[in-house]
């Protein structure tokens, strides 16, 4: 029952992928849809992370992604690693690189931390497109093996979403321990986290560095399920999808940015013309910062608050109102 | 709007198809049921540019053939966007394959999304028709090799192609201007390559991004290095542009080419006079000076109210031709992927838009050689076919 | 010779940052937020320029990049009204008008280049042949950056704006109408983003894909000098425009793509610009 | 070492007392801080007051790391803990309030308390996403933590009603228990009387003082000289950033110098500061 009450996100998100699960696995265009969403929940979580919780408004997620991606094509492709040690090296290279940035970034500013990863991710996409001998350039990256013996699309699936379940596993642990309250503290009040004792700077590094991990898993899953990978497969288009996804899902729920995936994903293909699509997220992401901030997770939190508040349960008024000191 | 045109001749076919379906018993259907035929292309993204003028190209030929094979058999078209990029293209070849069960398809647009879709076009077995030169689709050592079909002039052709007009005009330096992706890199790569054996030395080559709106500096750095011609291999009409004024400016009076991908309307149009002079190759001179088998695709795209643009349409249409000729091949058979593949690879000197003859076999999957290319001039905003 | 060449051609293309930079210098001073669609005004007062043409053209830009802003303006001031401050949500709005009046853009104008011409002759300088539209950009962007530094340094409404971008509650107390300057900033990002539209439609064309680089080039300059006075946004915008003319001339493109945000990392890691000082609730 | 001279003597400084002496600070040119120092020892309750303006603020804020001192040393235990950051600070044992509290609304009182452990977590950040046994164990000890110090401020009913829900001197107490759970042996705390009802400082006096009585030394800024006189040993009294005289509370109030510039102030608001003078 405990395991109920502490990893109810975990539950439900499994739940939801096993009622999915035998409709998609019907459709094999579903099987295909279910791999590249599930590389794209991944990427909306790993934004959840970073600006849901750490407050940092990432703006480099694709870039993260791209090394991850990268990794597991040198990796794999080049040197021959045995399946899945490559996941490692994904997820360590972004983490390691997170985690430096985030040391000179944390300091600042809000606005300046996500303007400083908007320039990252650019640096590291330009240095992607320009290191022939590393990435092959801009003409890309050929041939990359699948992982061992996953390689059907549904195998795809299965992993894909298998990966995605246990990121939220990890993330609901985390924010169940002191080091995922601190992150909670710190974003409301960074005074009042160093009052506790919290390293801001170390706390916002390391779960920036967290949210990089998880991304480079995402471009290690893309890179091995596409086979092929240039400097245009995870750009800063895809860190800006992500970053909408999550917002309009609910950065701040762990399961906002999953539900904020799907949301995107089948809304925009349901869109008239390609041209559009900028308009469409644009005015989606303007329209949920003027009514829910909180996202969809956030508006589904209110609409069930005020239900319940309308049954009469209303909130007793505080007692003893807070009065500022004579000054 | 072209996209609303286009949605709802689809939106009839699939309501045609679905009466089709309620109305005629299923045994019938096999033989008489439309072939369907994919079309993934860039509509929007840097590579729409050639992706719309692909797209409205193939409609207006159904249209035309009443979408019927010029041997009777009828067929349907499944568009879609791959947005000029790679994930999207991989992405909508599967969905075409396995949801709308495309034999054939035409696409993806750039030479990114058809490295992307190649894997996957061999494993379901179904052949791309790819309208791109860039080298590496037709690279022999790729796993989907046997997959992929190009409909358009590969790289080395292309580039041997200007650098030749270059020699004759008695140039020896040659310096280089691309732009920061796969094509311009492939492009400036192939140049250096290319020029020795023309008795020409590439002596400086410069880059610019797509964002770049000032290339004054790039285009100092080639004067300086004291060039006889430039060679520009760039797409993106803005930094074409950018670089004629730069190059005028800062006084670069020397003979500017152009690779194909500035052979486009919209460029000859909009830029000013400062792009008098500039040699681009093309496919054809559709917008401007088509021959007989091209003004018959101009006059279609005007009767639709379209603006012809480029080689981009005559790419389009063609690559439609050749799925069109390849289910003609095999007539009274059932096509599949496979099917479609073989037949493809037996096809020669069909009917096309074109100057020049497409061929594919077993061994050649390029298609094109360098007849079809034409070197145009860019004078008061139109486009002269040199000779 | 060819050095002071680089140099003197940054200068000229700088000048354009000059004008990117100067609304976010403004509107960082004021609303302590970023406008990510200065770039995107850019793109739409060129592509109307260019659509409409003539000096009917330039209002119609001029005119549509300030609609722009103005869109911008009143989801700043609802998002008051719904009683959100915070500053990133203001930047996370801008970004989507950036993105939605960028793909309006595509939508109805489609992929081309946005390009006219202005001068045919060029000057001189020094053996160094110069467009007089280059010149023009200059002094476009020196001129608006005195009357900005008059405006804010000499007039009533710049000790408000001073006053308001200090301490909000204090001003609004004292009578100054902060949301009404606030706003007024979002409108004259809208128009100078336009007037740089306008003379990159002149000097070098654009097309849809710019805004976001051009609002990065513009923050980047913005920032260099420190972000509280327009004429540090100038030496800024200049000095970027320098570095980028010298990388494309003595490095590889790989730099030169490199320089606006090595530029923005660099002085982001070193200056104190934005610096979370935090202290008790009395310090 | 010492700051200015005092009329009475310090009380002998144990050995592991905090200790400000001669800090000094400026903001853009004005002096806020003269050179002033304060004492607190464990066990004991030392009052911090002075008019607004008088600089007891910037003290509090230099001897919790939230301002870094022009000059003058912060001492803990003979250990130099000047000019380091807030956070270390906690870590080396000094807590704080926040004159308003600085508590999110919709935590409940228990999970306001967990944040206060922070430091004694030994998981790693990523050993907590593992979520391995040895941090489910720690999370259940904290737990277990929290509700005992919760226990002894006699606040372990609250724990699950939401802090909104609190009036201003239970808030006040949480952020109390949130220091202690931090494992303070100093506790700072920023006028904790201000706003409460006159039954809720009752109960805060005693709170503070079972917690002194544990042998945590605690500093008091406050207005309130009652309640300052009621809970202190020894007051220092600041006044434009100097130390004006530093006592036993009685000794203070008696003092010219306090009746006229601080009490004398205050006395016309605060009938029982007049009467204690």
């Amino acid at each position: 029952m405990t395991f109920w009450a502490n990893h109810r996100n975990t539950l439900i998100a499994i739940a939801a992928v096993l009622i999915a699960a035998p409709f998609v696995a019907s459709r094999p265009v579903w099987l295909d849809s279910a791999v590249i969403l599930g590389v794209y929940a991944l990427l909306a979580l790993s934004v959840g992370i970073s600006y849901g919780q750490a407050g940092i408004l990432t703006m480099s997620q694709g870039a993260f992604a791209s090394v991850g991606a990268y990794a597991a094509a040198l990796c794999s492709a080049r040197w021959g690693w045995p399946p899945f040690t490559d996941l490692v090296l994904a997820m360590l290279l972004p983490a390691v690189l997170a985690y430096g940035v985030g040391r000179v970034v944390t300091r600042l500013s809000p606005l300046a931390t996500a303007l400083a990863t908007l320039a990252l991710g650019s640096v590291i996409s330009i240095y992607i497109r320009h290191a022939d001998d590393l990435t092959g350039g801009y003409v890309g990256f050929a041939g990359i093996p699948a992982i061992g013996f996953i390689d059907t699309p549904l195998e795809y699936a299965v992993l894909a979403w298998l990966l995605v379940i246990a990121v939220v596993y990890g993330y609901e642990n985390l924010m169940r321990s002191a080091h995922g309250r601190a992150l909670n503290v710190l974003q409301q009040d960074q005074a009042r986290a160093r009052a506790d004792g919290i390293d801001v700077a170390r706390s916002m590094s390391a779960a920036f560095a967290l949210s990089a991990a998880i991304a480079g898993i995402a471009g290690w899953l893309y890179a091995h399920y596409v086979s092929v990978l240039s400097p245009e497969s995870l750009d800063t288009n895809i860190s800006v999808t992500a970053l909408l996804m999550a917002v309009v899902g609910g950065a701040g729920y762990v399961l906002g940015p999953i539900i904020g995936t799907v949301l995107f994903d089948t809304l925009t293909r349901l869109l008239p013309a390609a041209e559009l699509q900028g308009l469409f997220y644009g005015l989606a992401l303007v329209v949920i910062l003027l009514v829910a901030r909180t996202g969809l997770m956030g508006l589904g939190e209110q609409l069930i608050g005020a239900a319940r508040s309308g049954l009469g349960r209303r909130a007793a008024p505080a007692a003893g109102l807070p009065a500022r000191a004579a000054s | 709007m072209n996209k609303t045109t286009c949605k709802s001749w689809r939106r009839a076919a699939a309501v045609g198809a679905t009466l089709g379906a309620l109305a005629l018993p299923l045994a019938a259907a096999a033989a008489d049921a439309p072939v369907k035929i994919g079309t993934v292309l860039s509509l929007s993204g840097p590579a729409a540019v050639f992706g719309l003028p692909e797209r409205d190209a193939i409609n207006v030929v159904a249209k035309k053939l009443g979408f019927k094979s010029p041997g009777g058999r009828p067929f349907e078209l499944v568009l879609h966007d791959d947005k000029s990029n790679p994930t999207e293209a991989a992405r909508a070849v599967t969905q075409v394959i396995n949801n709308d069960k495309v034999v054939v398809v035409v696409g993806p647009s750039t030479g990114s999304g058809i490295l992307a879709a190649g894997p996957i076009a061999s494993r379901l077995k179904v052949p791309l028709i790819a309208p791109a030169g860039t080298m590496a689709v037709g690279d022999r050592k790729n796993e989907f090799w046997p997959w992929v079909f190009r409909m358009a002039i590969n790289d080395a052709t292309s580039i041997e192609f200007i650098l030749k007009d270059m020699a004759k005009s008695k140039a020896k330096k040659v310096g280089v201007l691309y732009q920061e992706d796969a094509y311009g890199k492939t492009g400036v790569d192939l140049a250096k390559e290319i020029a020795p054996k023309l008795g020409l030395e590439v002596v400086e080559t410069v880059s610019a991004p797509y964002s770049a709106t000032d290339l004054t500096a790039q285009a100092t750095r080639l004067r300086n290095a004291g060039v006889d011609t430039v060679f520009l291999q760039v797409s993106i009409a803005a930094l074409g542009t950018s670089f004629l004024k730069a190059a005028r400016q800062i006084g670069l009076d020397k003979p500017i080419y152009a690779n194909a991908g500035l052979a486009q309307r919209s460029f000859a149009e909009n830029v000013g006079p400062e792009a008098d002079g500039l040699r681009t190759l093309s496919i054809g001179n559709l917008p401007f000076e088509p021959i007989a088998e091209e003004k018959e695709l101009s006059d279609l795209l005007k009767a639709d109210g379209k603006v012809p643009q480029g080689w981009g349409e005559i790419v389009g249409a063609n690559g439609l031709l050749a799925a069109l000729a390849a289910i003609d091949a095999q007539a009274g058979k059932e096509i599949t992927g496979e099917s479609m593949r073989t037949a493809l690879e037996g096809l020669c000197g069909f009917r096309s838009y074109a100057r020049g003859k497409i061929c594919y076999s077993p061994d050649n999957h390029d298609g094109w050689d360098g007849s079809s290319l034409t070197i145009v001039e860019i004078r008061d905003k139109k486009m002269r076919t040199l000779d | 010779m060819t050095f002071s060449e680089f140099i003197l051609r940054g200068v000229l293309a700088g000048s354009i940052y000059v004008l990117l930079a100067v609304p976010m210098s403004l509107l960082f001073s004021t609303v302590r937020t970023i406008d990510f669609a200065v770039g995107a005004y850019a793109l739409v007062a060129a592509a109307v320029a260019a659509s409409v043409g003539g000096v009917l053209g330039i209002a119609a830009g001029l005119g549509a990049a300030v609609a722009g802003s103005a869109a911008m303006a009143l989801i700043f001031l609802l998002l008051k009204r719904f009683g959100c401050h915070n500053h990133i949500i203001y930047a996370l709005a801008s970004f989507g008008v950036a993105t939605a009046l960028a793909s309006a853009v595509l939508w109805q104008y489609g992929t081309q280049s946005f390009v006219r011409d202005s001068f045919s002759q060029f000057w001189s300088l020094a053996g160094i042949r110069i467009s007089p539209q280059g010149v023009l950009n200059l002094v476009t962007a020196l001129v608006a950056v005195t009357i900005l530094y008059v405006v804010i340094q000499r007039s009533q409404l710049g000790r408000m704006m001073r006053a308001a971008a200090v301490n909000v509650m204090g001003s609004e107390l004292a009578g100054i109408p902060v949301e009404l300057i606030q706003v007024g900033t979002y409108l004259v990002g809208g128009l100078l983003g336009g007037i740089a539209g306008l003379l990159i439609l002149f000097t070098a064309g654009l097309d849809y894909s710019a805004p976001l680089s051009l609002t990065l080039s513009g923050f980047a300059a913005a920032i260099v000098f420190g972000i509280d006075n327009p004429f540090r946004a100038l030496f800024g915008g200049l000095a970027m425009g320098v570095a980028e003319a010298l990388a494309a001339g003595y490095t590889s493109g790989m730099v030169t793509s490199m320089v606006p945000f090595l530029f923005l990392l660099i002085v982001l890691g070193t200056s104190r610009f934005g610096d979370a000082t935090v202290a008790g609730d009395r310090t | 070492m010492t700051g200015p001279a005092f009329d009475t003597p310090v009380p002998p400084a144990a050995a592991d007392a905090l200790v400000a002496s001669g800090i000094e600070v400026a903001f853009g040119g004005i002096k806020a801080l003269a050179g002033v120092g304060a004492t607190v020892v464990p066990g004991r309750i030392v009052g911090l007051i002075g008019r607004n303006g008088s600089g007891k603020s910037t003290l509090f804020n230099c001897m919790t790391g939230f301002v870094r001192p022009g000059a003058g040393r912060v001492t803990l235990g003979g250990a130099d803990i000047t000019g380091l950051p807030a956070e270390r600070v906690v870590r080396a044992g000094i807590a704080r309030t926040f004159q308003t509290p600085r508590i999110a609304e919709g935590a409940d009182v228990r999970t306001a308390v967990l944040c206060g452990f922070f430091n004694s977590a030994k998981t790693s950040f990523m050993g907590s996403v593992a979520g391995f046994g040895a941090a489910r164990r720690e999370e259940r000890r904290l737990r277990e933590e929290a509700d005992a110090v919760l226990e002894g401020l006699g606040l372990a009913d609250l724990r699950h009603t939401e802090v909104r829900r609190l009036s201003m001197g239970l808030v006040r107490m949480v952020d109390v228990a949130r220091c202690i759970a931090s494992g303070a042996r100093f506790i700072l705390l920023d006028e904790p009387a201000a706003g409460l009802t006159q039954a809720e400082q009752e109960t805060l006096s005693r709170q503070i003082r079972d917690v002194a009585a544990r042998g945590v030394g605690i500093l008091l800024v406050e207005h309130n000289f009652a309640l300052v006189r009621s809970l202190c040993e020894t007051v220092v009294v600041l006044e434009t950033g100097r130390v004006l005289c530093e006592g036993a509370p009685e000794t203070v109030a008696r003092d010219p110098r306090v009746l006229r510039s601080y009490l004398g102030a205050v006395g016309e608001s605060d009938e029982q500061g007049e009467a204690a003078a």
